[in-house]
This record gives C-alpha cells, structure tokens and sequence, in this order.
C-alpha cells in the first residue's frame, strides 16, 4: 500500500494562526494527519512586552480581525484583575453586549462560509446579507464595523444612547425571525444533512483529551461554557442557557452555532433593558502593580485565555494569549482522520478556523514529485464529480 | 456539573494529595489558584488535579525569569470549576522537563509552542520540529527570551 | 427527501426591493460617532504630546514648528482606534464621517498641523 | 489595441484577492463588498482565484517575512498592465505590527502600488471607493 501526501495550507494567511496540515492518504481515505502552524507569526507576545498597556489594548484587539472583541475584552479584564479594579457595573453590561454582538456576527460569517463550502452559495448570500444588520448595529454603537476599540482599561471607550438601544432591539427582533428560518434550512435541508451529518466525529471523550473548546466540545454534547462556568463581565446576571447537540459530529457543532445566537439576541436584549445608570469608565491607572493574572473568555470559537505577568511599570513583563483555533487544531486532526478527503473542507471549517475555505493546496504527488497548486473548491470539484 | 468549590478548599484538598511537594500555593483571584513544585513533580500535580475534573489544559505559559524559566500549565478542573496554573522553574542554561502530553494528549501543541519559543526541551513530546517559527529561522535564536532584543525592535 | 427549504425564500426575494446599496450612486450616511477622519482644533492644543506617546501605530509625530510640537498624523498608519482623542487632556481631537481616504500616494495622507496664526511661523 | 484593452480592462477589473498576513479584518471587508449589501459586480469588478486572469491586486494585511516573497512571485504572474490596491493600515505601513519580528516591510517596499485605501480595516464603501480612483488614475493618465 502506497500512502500520497497531501499538504493543506499554509497558503492561507487570512488566520493569525495558518495551519498546514500534512494529510497522509490511501485513496480517497485520510490516514494521519500532521499539523504545522504559525505561517503567519507577527511576533505579538514579544511586541506586546515592548508596548505600554494602553498600546497594547489595540494591538491585541488585532491578533483576529472576526473575533476582536474577545481579544480586547480578556486582555483588560486581565489587567483589570492583575490591579484590582472593578469596573461599573454600565461598562460591564456594554461589554457583554458588545461582546454577544461580536459573536452573532462571527457565526452567521461562519456559517454562510460554510454554505459555500457545501455549494449552498444562496445560503451565503442570504446569511451575510443578514449579517450587514448586525454589522450596522456594531458600527452604531463602536463607531467601526469590525474593529470596535471598544474594551478599554477601565470600562468602556464610548456610551449607548436611547436611539442606539432601540435600533439594536430593532435588528435583534428581525434577525430572531431570520434565525428561525436559518435553524430550518440547517435542521432540515437535503443539502445540509448530506454534506455535514456523520462527518467528522468527534467522540465526547476524544473532545476532552485533546482539550478541545468551545462549540466543538459543545457539539460533542459535553456542557462547557466560560460564559456559566467561570462568569465575567455582567454573565453572572443574565440569564441563559448552554447549548449542546450530542451527534459529535460537524452538523452539531453547525447547529450549536445556530443555536447559540438565539441565546445572544436573548443576552443582548435583557441586557439593554436592565442596562445599569451610571459611568462607563473609570480611571485605570498607567502603571500597574507587581503580580500576575490569568483571564479567560468564551469567545466565538471558544477559550480564550490570556496570561500577564507584571513586574511593576507601565509595560507587561510577559503577556501570552492562547486562541481558541490553536486549541481546537489537534481536534480537527481527530477529525479529519479515517475521513475521506472531500469531507475535509467541511470537518476543518466546523472549527471555524476563520476561513478554511479560502485555503489553498499544494499537492504533492510523491512518485512524481510533481507539484501544483489548486484551491479547495477546485479540488472538491474534482473529486465531488468523479463519484 | 457540580457547582463547583471555593478556592481555599481547593488548596487544602489538593495539599492533602500532594503534601509537601507544594512549594508555594496562593489564591490569585476568583477561581484562579497558582500552585508551584519542583520540575517533575509537575505532572504528579496535574495527575492530582484529575481528581477534580483538571482535564482540560488551557495552555502553558513560559516565563524567562532571567535566571530560570518559569513553565506554568493553566489546567481548568471541569468540577471544581478552578483554573489551576502549575508552575514548575528551570534553570535557563539547561531548560529541560519531561512531557505532560501523554497525560493530557490536548497539551502536546502548546509544548511544541514553548519549545520553538523558549527553547525548552520538552522529554518524550512526540510532535517533532518546528510549529511556529519559520523553518530559516535561525537554529538556537529563542524570540520570547529576554536576551533576545535586536535592535530593529521597539 | 423534502423539497429544499430555500425556493420559497429565493422566490420571495424575487418580489422584493433590491438589499443593495447603489454605492456610489447613493450613500448611507455612517452613524453617529462614526470613526473617520479626524479633525484637529489646534487652537486647544498644548503641546503635550500625549497623544503621540499613547499612540499603538505610531501614527502622530510631534513635529517643531514656530519653536513648539505639534501633532503631524500619518493616515497611513493611522488605525483609527481614537485613543488619540481619549489620552488628549484639552479634546483637541475629535471624528468626522469622512471615510471616503483612498488617495494615490502615501503622501497625500498626512494630516500636517497648521498651528493658530498668532503663534508665527505657520505651516 | 493597448487602448481597447485598457478600455475593456476599466468596464470590468478582475480582482485578485490576496492577504499577505494580517488579522482578517480587511479580508472580511473585502468579502463584504461582495455580498449583497454593496455588490461589486454590479460594475462587473469579479474576484478571480488566480493571478493569470487578474487585473487588479487587492492586498490586505501586514507583509510578514515568509509571504513578502511569494507575493512578489504572484504580482509577476499577473499579465500587464496590472494595477494594485493596497487596504488597511497593515498592508500600508504595518499599522499596529511595525517593528514585529515577524513583519517584514511595507507593501510598497516589495510591488509597486497604485492606490492606498488607509482604515482599520476600511469600510466596503471606502474600499469600492478605491478601486473606484484606481479606475480614475487609469482612465485620466492616458491608455499605456
């Protein structure tokens, strides 16, 4: 038996975190996988450690473009906790909105990708043209579309006003009704159910091994959340529920996502009606004092845990963040193991590593050792059609 | 899931696990605890921590501390709902300790990771070569150390 | 097998006005506090160079004229996160809606401070 | 000929997407000025997968040290004449990443670039409206 390699990636630097992923196959058939990452490795931990605190704020928020307000938001709730301060209680609330606001938009963005993936493009055009509302409603209350620079040190950078907070009840209502139909599309569509039911499983007890997180644990029906677990920001207060689908494989962790943004329309219209009066910032000092703090966040795609060790001054000693795409890595290995190739677009994107669709192949016929390029689309074009 | 425990409680039932193998043990916040051993008896600690659902490591921080690096795992205990750091020192010249990936499968990147790095050699960790740093980067140039400052940065 | 979820969708939105906006044709006004160009009112500014130091891209550079520094900002680099305007202690700087900065050279984009006449020297 | 060319070229730019390494922002700008909310292909601007077909190279994202060669690699795939888009403030000067050992250099330092579109990231509008003054650069500069 002679295996071919094949290599995925690391053409694809649209993540902070590339993998390329060395398949080993019999035919049609995955029979290991090696991952290697870090194609695209700015070097922000080190960056991080030269930069003041508040120059840091921004620079973390830019690790990922989709998921930035996670990003910023643990990063100045480490700080937050290495000095001590509490925030009042209106930034905590706004952040939490913020944050639900971040997630909507980072999983309906996965989720038309997805659509694609299965060469569903309506289902893409229809859940982004959707998503341009929640983009409206971000850019309202941040000031940007993507990037809001809204988490600052000590609270929040700007405040919501009445029109802002019914605007954004507005969409919420619309997007619920929209959801409803998407729920049915991804629970009951032929196309759907024939690209993502029974591929890569993820069994419960390999989920927890390889310490995965986030919707991919969830999708293999273990209930784990930051948001109930380990509450931050204004979760303690609000109520709502942990979704988990137990198939283990990438239809539930699709469904999860669908499922979850109901839960963030719920979070983010009890937290706009019980919006606490008050300040929205307080003054965070320059300087933080000796110590350290670990912060963690259920972000879109899962933990997202940061490390600041301070020595005193106005720059951290050693900042480290761990991003949930490097956690889940080891689990779509799992995934995509004992798979058939064509099956590997869906089972990678189903960790939403950013946009695993848009990654690029570099085939390696050994015998030949001839080599040439192609995208994913093309490939599962080519082997779509030959069965 | 169980609601979970105090954090003091945490540490005095983990000190009657492990005794005095603990060398230091504080509370860094809600539902943070850090606890320091000596390098091999790490994974002692994070056996340890099974009994309270510490199967889940976050990741691994390393620290140069100058003279020494600091490996601290930021290991979640599902039960307990305490997020433990183990943290173990090794001398800077000779940065070595052993593997905690057949324990926890889910911590072999994040050792490959500090291994590109820092520097630290991780015994029995079964991914081999680089993960992060581009393969010209130059052998035995560690980017995280302290020592490590081109001049070109700022 | 069903018949796919989305025909009835697909036909209805036959019906319905078009969700495209006939850029440039026709513009939404961005809202509010929209993050765009900025705008220096000099005459406030004392010459701190607070901003230039908070700055995360190094985008204000604190340039001599008339024997004071002023803030010189580079779009280019420019990440558009405003903690210019929070670090500032006199709100020197603040937004406009201008989002349209596209230019053809990375000259073009550098906002110069034109100091308030009185001090002499002028830009 | 050059000038039926460079008026075909002006009703309709093909586009090359490329991200040299950022954090995804602009990408996702780019991609929105897709969808239907903006539309581009109302002006028959189409995103192409390969640099042989491409008439205008969108890039996005700060030029780390590994990609900075294949971009170089991929501009001269493109056929002439050939026009490039920087966007963001990563791809323009490295924004937030200068001075990262990982960033290499500016855009323009390793391709020539015709249009910079600053923001972090832009809005879609304000990236149409780039390619829009790369469109005016190439009509009023005369065919070449």
């Amino acid at each position: 038996m002679t295996t071919t390699d094949l290599i995925i990636g690391p053409q694809h630097p649209a993540l902070h975190e590339p993998e390329r992923f060395v398949l080993k196959l019999d035919g049609e058939y995955v029979v290991d996988v090696v991952p290697r990452i870090g194609y695209v490795h700015r070097g922000i931990e080190k960056a991080a450690e030269l930069r003041s605190y508040i120059q840091d704020v921004y620079l973390i928020e830019r690790i990922c473009g989709i998921c930035n307000v996670s990003h910023s938001l643990v990063y100045v709730q480490t700080v937050e906790a290495l000095q001590g301060f509490e925030i009042p209680p209106r930034a905590a609330y706004l952040r939490t909105v913020v944050h639900e606001l971040n997630r909507i938009h980072s999983h309906l963005l996965l989720l038309g990708v997805v659509g694609e993936l299965f060469g569903f493009d309506t289902l893409f055009m229809y859940l982004w043209r959707d998503r341009e509302l929640v983009m409206d409603v971000v850019e309202s209350i941040t000031g940007n579309r993507l990037i809001s620079a809204f988490n600052v040190l000590g609270g929040v950078a700007r405040d919501v006003g009445p029109s802002q907070i019914s605007e954004a009840k507005r969409a919420m209502e619309y997007l619920r009704g929209r959801m409803k139909f998407y729920k049915k599309v991804f629970a009951e569509d032929p196309t759907v159910e024939k690209r993502s039911k029974g591929v890569g499983i993820l069994k419960p007890s390999s989920a927890l091994s390889l310490c995965a997180v986030g919707p991919v644990i969830r999708g293999s029906g273990i209930k784990t959340d930051l948001r109930a677990d380990d509450p931050y920001a204004a979760y303690g207060e609000i109520p709502f529920n942990v979704i988990t689908y137990d198939t283990n494989d990438s239809w539930a962790r699709f469904m999860v996502r669908v499922d979850e943004v109901f839960e963030s329309i719920g979070i983010i219209e009890y937290a706009l009606d019980h919006l606490p009066d008050g300040p929205i910032r307080a003054r965070f000092p320059r300087r933080v004092r000796e110590g350290e703090a670990v912060g963690r966040v259920e972000a879109p795609r899962g933990e997202l845990i940061n490390h600041i060790i301070s020595k005193g001054g106005d720059k951290p000693y050693r900042f480290k963040c761990r991003t949930p795409t490097l956690a889940n890595i080891l689990a779509a290995c799992e995934m995509i193991r004992g798979g058939q190739i064509a099956d590997v677009p869906v089972s990678l994107s189903s960790i939403d590593p950013c946009f695993s669709c848009e990654d690029r192949l570099a085939i390696i016929d050994v015998s030949k050792g001839e080599r040439y390029s192609a995208r994913i689309r093309d490939l599962m074009a080519k082997y779509g059609a030959s069965r | 899931m169980s609601a979970g425990m105090g954090e003091a409680d945490f540490l005095e039932a983990l000190k009657s696990k492990l005794g005095d193998k603990i060398l230091r043990a504080s509370v860094m916040g809600p539902r943070r605890v850090a606890i320091t051993v000596k390098p091999g008896d790490h994974r002692i600690a994070i056996e340890a921590l099974k009994a309270f659902g510490g199967s889940h490591v976050s990741t691994i921080t390393g620290t140069d501390m100058g003279e020494s690096i600091e490996i601290a795992y930021h290991v979640w205990c599902y039960q307990a709902k305490i997020e433990a750091s183990i943290k173990a020192e090794v001398p800077k010249s000779s940065p070595s300790i052993e593997t905690i990936s057949d324990l926890i499968p889910g911590s072999m990147l994040y050792e490959a990771e500090a291994r590109d790095l820092l520097g630290i050699e991780f015994k029995g960790l079964p991914y081999e070569g680089r993960l992060i740093l581009p393969e010209d980067w130059p052998e035995g140039v560690y980017p995280l150390r302290k020592d490590w400052k081109p001049d070109w940065l700022r | 097998m069903g018949l796919p979820k989305f025909i009835s969708e697909a036909l209805r939105a036959v019906a319905r006005r078009p969700f495209t906006l006939m850029y440039p044709f026709e513009r939404r006004e961005p809202p509010e506090g929209y993050r765009g160009k900025q705008v220096f009112d000099l005459s406030k500014c004392i010459n701190c160079g607070l901003c230039a130091m908070d700055c995360p891209a190094f985008a204000i550079e604190m340039v001599e004229i008339g024997g004071k520094k002023w803030p010189k900002l580079y779009m280019d680099r420019c990440v558009f996160c405003y903690q210019c305007a929070a670090s500032c202690p006199k709100n020197v700087i603040s937004s406009s809606k201008l989002y349209e900065l596209a230019g053809t050279s990375r000259s073009n984009l550098v906002i110069s401070p034109e100091p308030p006449a009185m001090e002499g020297g002028g830009a | 000929m050059g000038k039926l060319a460079t008026w075909c070229r002006l009703k309709s730019p093909w586009i090359l997407h490329i991200n040299a390494g950022g954090c995804n922002g602009c990408d996702i700008e780019i991609l929105a000025a897709l969808t239907p909310r903006y539309d581009v292909e109302r002006f028959g601007i189409l995103l192409k997968p390969s640099p042989r077909h491409a008439d205008v190279m969108v890039i996005a994202g700060v030029m780390t040290r590994q990609i900075a060669e294949r971009v170089k690699r991929i501009y001269e795939q493109m056929p002439e004449p050939k026009f490039v888009v920087a966007v963001g403030a990563c791809a323009l000067t490295g924004g937030v990443f200068q001075n990262c050992y990982g960033q290499a250099m500016r855009v323009d330092q390793v391709i020539p670039v015709d249009v910079y579109v600053p923001g972090c990231p832009p809005k879609p509008e304000a990236i149409i409206d780039g390619v829009v003054k790369l469109l005016g650069k190439v009509g009023g500069g005369g065919s070449q």
